[in-house]
């Protein structure tokens, strides 16, 4: 009997519940595209805010949404990501080249004078939002971190011999939120390039030679050496300044080889067999050459 | 998936209490005693198992507008399965659990993988899945009731270890130890992942 | 009770150790280096190039729109290098660095020493004349004079106020000009007054200048108009919403200028300046600037060109000392360290100071103990201690939400804290973060 | 795996089946726990009524009879005892409003003279550590073998002859005045006659 | 000049007050109550004190060196604070290791869980002290009693409170109005002639406290005052209706740790609002709660879980008690 | 019992939250900021008081009757369940300012034991349905007492930095304790 009573009440119940639900769901729908939860699973999840939306379901709401997602891209997830996304979304994606944080400034302390004492909060911003450092290159790294603590990921850290950031390429995801934070516009994304290795200038001292090298001893001073010497034309000097392009870089090294400074750094090739190496003092020598060739006492 | 993982990631992984934060109000609440956290967490694993391997087996069947509903239904009957069995066969249990035994239901443990997971994989995992969940979840309990019970009565699963007309530091046993106890416990857990 | 405004402010100690010294007149140096921007504003257009000769008071760099100022030369010579040079932001700026040949001034300068007190000018010409003097601000906020005189339409001056507050401990300077100076002053007032059109003024002094404010009472009798308000000694007494809220007992409200409540502030200094563009037809390129500071020798109010490197001044007050180990340009509230000796002073250079290595060091930074010393001395009704949680949290909007913007910068905050936390350095990154992002919502 | 989609057929169906199979387990296993559990309670009820009365080998259950207590607002259940038919003591089930967390429940044993045999405390409330002692030995055998008549059932503290747990004042009054409720009504109504 | 100068924001100055002048002002203002409860319990109060801040102080130093990993910060005295706080809320009597315990609850989870100093949302010795009431209810509630008061009757060793006598006699149905002639004339509850916790004895001395920290502006009145008006009035309303069954509002504010609470313990900067609006709004609230609590609830005293109370509002006070801006919107 | 005892009581005494442990999961979850815990703390009372109306009657006109009590526990959570699903639906379309307000917490709520602890509670405390309601009523505002001044808390600490191997839950779970610690003066009120 207890039985009977159980089911008759239960069941009708159940089915109460199921018959006015399904009713109320009829008359009260609002679309909402299933996709979104479907493309947010696949994210991540890591709410970085890398992309530019606010955390996972932000993006997961924009993807959904474009017509074209090829401009929407998930750095901390990548391609394979992307391509999940894409094969729910039934669209295209244009596999993006893995990107990587590169510094520009090699300015350490041997190479580059302090010429006073910082005594505010140790922040770079406000370092920089108070004057030009404490060295004598108003361009350079500060040192003070914000890239470091902008990172989510571990990735980049201050190394203490040097008092400059070094990234370490297998926590970066290229998030950017690093060269968000510099307020010296110091670090690039670069591509990582084929076994990881890449080419680039290691410094941003737009200033003319003399200057820039009264500032720093490794600043690159402008002379076109470099440009001059590329194959590919990859190298660009603007106010002063060289810019290697990584989409025509073709990794030749041509350029680290003439830099009279050493301003252009070369990532994660083999250590090159003796090559003789020019003489130190010989160098110093032709790099005021170079200054002289270059610098005219003008402004602008 | 490997099973074997897919059994013991609850332990510490994955731990619904410690690391999920799921079903905090049993924990909380019955905890007063390594034997009440025990009970607690058996019972829950019983009906998480259970649970899991029906839901699993049905899920082909159920339209996604009444999931919710039926895994419920589901659920819920395994809960009142638990409160009859332990109403007759361990009345001192089911006095000491109280209201949390019904309140097993609405554990989000136990919806929680029949949504994440037994509503997506096989029986198989889904048992393994549970029980590892569900022995995850006693196992915190019981910690949680251990060290609660050594701090505010001085005993261990009823053992008393400091003189018998002493008594413990008697704040563990009432509700802001239990707070207090698991806000530590989980710190610890934190660290422990960390350095692991 | 001594008026004063009503919220917040402290009391640091005042160090006045050159209030009874007289102005001096500073020798002129070999070399000066004049920045072509020394306002807030569009910097000047330059006039002249390498090797040009230019004489005392003439033209050198061109407004550079509205809001901006001339430029003249403060001494005769070659023009030897247009160059960027440290100047007191802290970067390197472009200026024109003159090899110094004499001393010979542009003729239609009057160097009289004598008081001219009648304004034949129209309001009109008053303001072409300050605009073309180049003067600005020397209260320290540099705002060309020009564009505070030009009340925009549907605005209407009631009154001006002269700020002669000179909270900041240590200078003295704009007190020894109101001592000196103070006809010349007035008569500066009354020309202001004729250019906004306003029939009041008054002239805000502390009480700890006791002497200025005698002085300006018996003198005032003679000008209609004028007042004298003695206000009680309390930074940032001087502040320009402080000082209108002391004197005429209204509140600019945030976001709001002055004129909005019918008020004008000019400091004294600026009136000198303006007496002397009018009345005398010299531009603006000399001021007094005080150089002091504990272990100074002979602190010192001195009568400076633009242009001349700090060092020169030091010199004159008895050379650097030994242990010297900051060196500020202003005021120790809201004066600028500067990063070497060869600074040049330029309008808004108020005084030198210099500190001693142990008082130039900041102190350890502790947790905040929530005292709420900086909320009740902060002069706008803000919150510093919770902006600054705020910006180190980033969180931009709140900071808006809390009226970041109204922030004056005068370090009552910091000043006050007990755990010393580095609260404006915080604050000023909230204020120019969350104006970037105002300005990038308006686009 | 094709998912059913939700028509409402389908929906109605589904829990249809899902509650009639679930229904139908609960009931019977409801049916084969109603036994147990009835006897469980009946049992500890025995267990109790063990404690505080004498030896006996009756079914006081059987023999339980209702009295109304003392101030005549509620009645009490009485368990006689009886050894071979003679009675040994009566155990009386009452109650205090009065515990610091509400009810308490208590079972108060009488020997035929009316002295406490024995008492235990079936459900209560109270804090743990604190009026929980109400539970231990050391508080309840200070009851064994006292005719209320001479010994006064209130705390020290209110001029009576019970020692009160430290700091559970409040627990012990209750007890105490549970213990009176049933030891009056249980006079009252004669006492084991 | 061979040192590089130095540079860095305005302002380059700084005023007076440091955090450790606060905190030493404040046990230079405890000193009285201090020495009250020394001069009437003697060597037990001395005992108790010493332990409690040694206690307090060898915590925070092992918690931040070890724990926290940051630099230590023992020396700026607001440990000692929390140790004598303590101290003063306990009975005299308290074995060493409830003590200890009740020190390292205090800054063990009171304090440095959260951080340290400034950063708890809690009154660290409250937390302390409350922690040990619950659970050691008995310890924490047999006040021993006074060393003259045992000189006169040596048998009474163990002497309540008046708060405790009013409390256990309401309960048992009896009137105020005769329950007060078992309790010491005002006079002495003013100078700490009465049983009680070390420090709560004597209103006087505390007064005295609360004189100089307002004299070194280290608080403000608002807390003190609010809270000890509210306690007033409330308990004037109460005695008003029913005079019988609650006492009257002088007994209320020299009995158990008013005094001690609203001078020393609702005032800690860390743990209470900001604005003076909202320092008004939280004395009002102890001054109600604690009331409440010592005619209602089943404690005798309130003032310790009044002031946690409010401590959990306080964030939310100093969220919608905001200083009025300089000038409104445009 | 009159109703001001068992508002106390439900709010301040047996705080459904810091001594009634029930609702812990969105306590914790909900709590981040005072925005969300004011919407959550709305939504909880409006659920509460519904499903323990509907329970009610389920209790005392379908399940007594019946005799089935022991189906309590899968009929109410059924009920519970369905019940907040309509209001969910119905709010989305009906008033979509009040849904983004309340109606993201609903799905919490389906799995929140304070809703189904009430609901139980009511029955064994015997209560008559008025005082049910005002039970409801009164819980839930304690619920949002102390779910609001929580997140007070939780602001303020995310502001001022607690040492990072206590972020997040430990320091949560250990601030609620003190709060729970706090409530214990009320002891004894009623
Ligand atoms: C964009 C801008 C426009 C201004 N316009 C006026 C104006 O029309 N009239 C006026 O009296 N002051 C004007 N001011 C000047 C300010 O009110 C103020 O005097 C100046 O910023 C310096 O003040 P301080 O030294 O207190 O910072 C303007 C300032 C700015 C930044
Ligand atoms: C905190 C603070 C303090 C100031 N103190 C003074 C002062 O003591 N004397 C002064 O003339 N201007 C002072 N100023 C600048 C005034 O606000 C205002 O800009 C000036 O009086 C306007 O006159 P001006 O344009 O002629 O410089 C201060 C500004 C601030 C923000
Ligand atoms: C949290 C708490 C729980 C308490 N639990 C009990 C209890 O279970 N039983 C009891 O009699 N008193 C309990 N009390 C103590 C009473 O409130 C009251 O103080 C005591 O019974 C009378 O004091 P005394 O026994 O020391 O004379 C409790 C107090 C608190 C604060
Ligand atoms: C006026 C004042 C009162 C204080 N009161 C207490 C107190 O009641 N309890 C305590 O532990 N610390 C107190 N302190 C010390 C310190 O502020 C406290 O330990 C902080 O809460 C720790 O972060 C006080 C400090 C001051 C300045
Ligand atoms: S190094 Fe820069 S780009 Fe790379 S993960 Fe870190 S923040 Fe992102
Ligand atoms: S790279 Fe930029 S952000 Fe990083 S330390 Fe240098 S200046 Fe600072
Ligand atoms: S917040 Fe700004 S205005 Fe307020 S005291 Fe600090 S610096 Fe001055
Ligand atoms: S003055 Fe300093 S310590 Fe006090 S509240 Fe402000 S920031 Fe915190
Ligand atoms: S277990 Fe209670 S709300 Fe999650």
């Amino acid at each position: 009997m207890t039985i009977l009573v159980t089911i008759i009440t239960l069941v009708s119940i159940g089915v109460i519940a199921a018959v006015i639900l399904f009713l109320v769901a009829q008359k009260f729908k609002v679309f909402e595209n299933p996709k979104i939860d479907e493309v947010e699973e696949a994210l991540p999840g890591a709410n970085c805010g890398g992309c530019g939306f606010p955390g996972c379901r932000g993006m997961a709401e924009a993807l959904v949404n474009a017509d074209d997602i090829s401009t929407l891209f998930c750095t901390v997830g990548g391609n394979e990501t992307m391509a999940e996304v894409a094969k729910i979304l039934g669209k295209e994606v244009t596999a993006k080249d893995p990107m990587v944080a590169v510094v520009r400034c090699n300015g350490n302390f041997e190479k580059r004078k302090r010429t006073n004492q910082y005594d505010g909060s140790a922040t770079c911003v406000m370092a920089a939002n108070l004057y030009s450092g404490d060295t004598a290159c108003e361009y350079g790294c500060l040192g003070l971190g914000d890239c470091v603590k902008a990172c989510n990921f571990d990735a980049i850290k201050i190394d203490k011999t040097t008092g400059l950031p070094v990234v370490n390429q297998d926590n970066c995801v290229a998030c950017g939120a690093c060269v968000e934070a510099c307020p010296r516009n110091i670090i690039e994304l670069r591509k990582k390039g084929p076994k990881d290795r890449r080419v680039f200038v290691s410094c941003v001292n737009k200033d003319k030679g003399a200057l820039a090298m009264k500032a720093c001893k490794s600043a690159c001073i402008g002379c076109g050496k470099c440009a001059k010497v590329c194959p590919f034309g990859a190298i660009t000097i603007e106010n002063n300044l060289a810019y290697i392009d990584f989409e025509k870089c073709k990794l030749c090294r041509k350029c680290v080889a003439v830099c009279p400074t050493g301003a252009i750094h070369e990532v994660n090739f083999p250590a090159k067999k003796a090559v003789a190496k020019p003489e130190k003092k010989k160098q110093t020598e032709e790099i005021k050459e170079e200054i002289n060739k270059t610098s005219e006492n003008k402004l602008n | 998936m490997n099973q074997w993982k897919n059994f013991t990631k609850g332990f510490i992984k994955e731990n619904p209490v410690f690391v999920l934060l799921l079903g905090m109000c049993p924990t909380l609440g019955v905890t007063s005693s390594a034997i009440n956290g025990l009970g607690m967490g058996l019972a829950t694993t019983f009906v998480l198992v259970m649970s899991n391997i029906v839901i699993s087996l049905i899920k082909g069947f159920i339209p996604d507008k009444v999931r919710i509903p039926s895994f419920i239904v589901v659920i819920a009957s395994f809960v009142t399965i638990v409160q009859m069995v332990l109403q007759a066969y361990l009345p001192a249990l089911y006095a000491q659990l109280g209201l949390f035994i019904p309140l097993i239901v609405v554990n989000c443990i136990i919806l929680g993988r029949a949504e994440a997971f037994a509503s997506k994989n096989g029986v198989w995992s889904s048992l393994l899945d549970g029980l590892g969940m569900g022995l995850g979840f006693a196992l915190a309990l019981t910690i949680l009731g251990s060290v609660r019970e050594m701090l505010g009565a001085g005993a261990i699963f009823n053992y008393k270890f400091i003189p018998a007309n002493s008594d413990g530091i008697l704040l563990f046993i009432l509700a802001p130890g239990a707070f207090l106890v698991l806000g530590y416990l989980i710190a610890i857990v934190n660290k422990i992942k960390k350095q692991a | 009770m001594l008026k004063t405004f009503s919220k917040g402010g402290v009391h640091p100690a005042a160090n006045k150790l050159s209030a009874d010294k007289a102005i001096e007149i500073l020798p002129l140096p070999k070399t000066v280096t004049i920045p072509i921007s020394q306002h807030i504003g569009a910097p000047a257009k330059l006039l002249v190039k390498k090797g040009d000769k230019v004489k005392v008071g003439q033209k050198i760099a061109e407004s550079g729109g509205f809001v901006s100022a001339n430029i003249h030369s403060s001494v005769s010579g070659t023009v030897s290098k247009i160059d960027k040079i440290f100047d007191a932001s802290g970067y390197k700026k472009p200026c024109v660095i003159i090899n110094v040949e004499g001393d010979e001034w542009e003729e239609n300068i009057d160097k009289s020493k004598d008081l001219k007190k009648d304004i034949s000018l129209s309001a009109e010409e008053i303001l072409k004349k300050v605009s073309e003097a180049g003067i600005v601000g020397l209260g320290g906020a540099t705002f060309p004079s020009h564009v505070k005189l030009s009340i925009p339409k549907g605005k209407k001056a009631e009154v001006l106020i002269l700020n002669g507050v000179e909270c900041e401990p240590y200078l003295t300077a704009d007190h020894r000009l109101m001592l000196e100076k103070t006809d010349e002053i007035l008569v500066g007032i009354k020309i202001l007054m004729k250019a906004l059109n306003v029939d009041k003024a008054f002239i805000g002094i502390e009480n700890n200048k006791p002497d200025a404010i005698n002085r300006f009472n018996k003198f005032v009798e003679n000008y209609d108009g004028i007042q004298v308000v003695p206000l009680k000694m309390k930074y940032p007494q001087g502040g320009e919403k402080q000082l209108i809220k002391a004197v005429a007992k209204r509140e600019v409200p945030s976001g709001a200028l002055p004129i909005d409540v019918g008020a004008v502030v000019h400091n004294v200094g600026t009136a000198f300046a303006v007496y002397e563009a009018i009345q005398k037809n010299k531009p603006l390129f000399e001021r007094v600037v005080t150089v002091t500071g504990k272990s100074v020798k002979n602190p010192l109010n001195l009568l400076v060109r633009v242009g001349t490197p700090t060092i020169n001044l030091i010199e004159a007050a008895g050379g650097i000392p030994e242990n010297t180990g900051k060196i500020v340009s202003g005021g120790p509230m809201m004066g600028k360290a500067l990063v070497n000796t060869d600074v040049p002073i330029t309008k808004g250079s108020s005084g030198v100071l210099l500190f001693e290595e142990k008082e130039s060091k900041r102190q350890d930074v502790q947790n905040c103990i929530r005292c709420g010393k900086c909320v009740s001395v902060c002069p706008m009704g803000l919150e510093p201690y919770l902006l600054m949680n705020m910006v180190e949290s980033k969180m931009w909007e709140e900071l808006e939400k809390n009226n970041v913007l109204d922030c004056i910068e005068c370090g009552s905050c910091m000043f006050t804290c007990p755990s010393q936390r580095p609260l404006l350095d915080y604050i000023r990154l909230g204020k120019s973060t969350v104006t970037k992002i105002k300005r990038s919502r308006k686009k | 795996m094709a998912k059913k989609k939700s028509s409402l057929v389908n929906m109605v169906f589904t829990l249809f089946v899902i509650t009639l199979v679930a229904s139908a387990a609960l009931g019977y296993i409801y049916e084969l726990t109603i036994e147990p559990i009835s006897q469980m309670k009946e049992s500890k009820k025995l267990q109790a009524i063990k404690i505080v009365v004498p030896d006996f080998n009756n079914n006081p259950s059987a023999d339980m009879y209702k009295i109304s207590t003392f101030d005549g607002t509620d009645s009490l259940e009485c368990y006689p005892a009886k050894k071979d038919d003679e009675l040994v003591g009566t155990a009386v089930k009452t109650y205090t409003k009065n515990g610091f967390g509400g009810l308490v429940w208590l079972m108060v044993g009488f020997k035929t003279d009316g002295t406490i045999n024995d008492i235990s405390v079936l459900e209560q409330n109270e804090t743990p550590g604190l009026g929980t002692k109400m539970t231990s030995p050391k508080f309840k055998n200070q009851f064994k073998e006292k005719n209320p008549e001479q010994f006064k059932l209130t705390v020290i503290k209110d001029g009576g002859d019970v020692d009160a747990i430290t700091a559970a004042t409040i627990s012990s009054r209750a007890f105490c005045d549970a213990v009176n409720r049933a030891y009056q009504s249980f006079k009252n109504k004669g006492g084991n006659k | 000049m061979n040192k590089l100068i130095t540079i860095s924001q305005s302002p380059h100055v700084e005023g007076d007050f440091t955090v450790k002048k606060i905190m030493y002002s404040v046990l230079i203002a405890l000193v009285p109550a201090l020495a009250v409860s020394i001069y009437y319990f003697g060597f037990d109060a001395v005992r108790v004190i010493l332990i409690a801040v040694a206690a307090s102080v060898f915590f925070e130093y092992i918690i931040q060196k070890f724990l926290i990993k940051g630099k230590t910060t023992v020396t700026d005295g607001s440990a000692i604070i929390t140790g004598v706080l303590l101290a003063f809320n306990v009975p005299s009597n308290l074995p060493i290791w409830m003590i200890i315990l009740g020190a390292l609850i205090a800054i063990g989870v009171g304090k440095m869980t959260f951080g340290g100093l400034g950063k708890n949302p809690f009154n660290p010795a409250l937390v302390g002290r409350v922690f040990l009431l619950i659970s050691f209810p008995v310890d924490m509630t047999t006040w021993p009693s006074n060393r003259f008061a045992l000189a006169i009757n040596p048998d009474a060793v163990t002497g309540a409170t008046p708060l405790a006598i009013l409390k256990e006699g309401v309960k048992n149905g009896e009137k105020v109005t005769d329950l007060l002639s078992q309790i010491p004339p005002y006079l002495d509850m003013f100078f700490g002639n009465v049983g009680g916790s070390l420090g709560e004895i004597s209103a006087f001395a505390l007064i005295i406290g609360l004189l100089y920290m307002l004299m070194k502006k280290v608080i403000s009145w608002h807390i003190p005052l609010t809270m000890l008006g509210t306690i007033f009035v409330f308990s004037e309303i109460l005695h008003f209706a029913n005079p019988e069954r609650f006492a009257d509002p002088v007994f209320h504010l020299l009995t158990g740790g008013v005094m001690l609470g609203a001078i020393f313990m609702a005032t800690d900067m860390v743990t209470s609002p900001m604005s003076k609006k909202g320092m008004i709004i939280f004395g009002v609230g102890i001054g109600v709660l604690t009331i409440i609590i010592r005619n209602f609830g089943a404690y005798p005293e309130g003032v310790s879980f009044a002031i946690l109370i409010m401590n959990m509002f306080v964030p939310l006070i100093n969220k919608y008690c905001k200083p009025k801006l300089f000038g409104e919107k445009v | 019992m009159s109703y001001i005892i068992i508002i106390i009581s439900a709010i301040f005494v047996h705080n459904i939250v810091l001594s009634q442990f029930l609702g812990i999961c969105p306590f914790l979850g909900v709590s981040k900021k005072i925005s969300t815990s004011v919407g959550m703390a709305g939504a909880i009372m409006f659920v509460m008081t519904l499903a323990t109306i509907v329970t009610y009657l389920l209790q005392y006109f379908v399940l007594n009757p019946l005799h089935i009590e022991f189906m309590q526990t899968i009929t109410f959570i059924l009920v519970i369940a369905g019940l907040v699903q309509m209001v969910e639906i119905i709010l989305k379309k009906v008033s979509p300012a009040m849904y983004q307000a309340l109606g993201i917490f609903l799905p919490l709520i389906t799995t929140n034991c304070a809703v189904l602890g009430v609901a139980i509670l009511v029955i064994q405390k015997d209560f008559n349905l008025m005082e049910s309601v005002v039970f409801a009523v009164a819980t839930s505002i304690g619920y949002g007492l102390a779910l609001i001044t929580f997140a007070g808390i939780r602001e303020h600490l995310d502001l001022v930095r607690v040492p990072k191997g206590m972020q997040g839950t430990p320091i949560a779970l250990i601030t609620a304790g003190i709060m729970a610690m706090a409530f214990m003066g009320f002891t004894g009120i009623v």
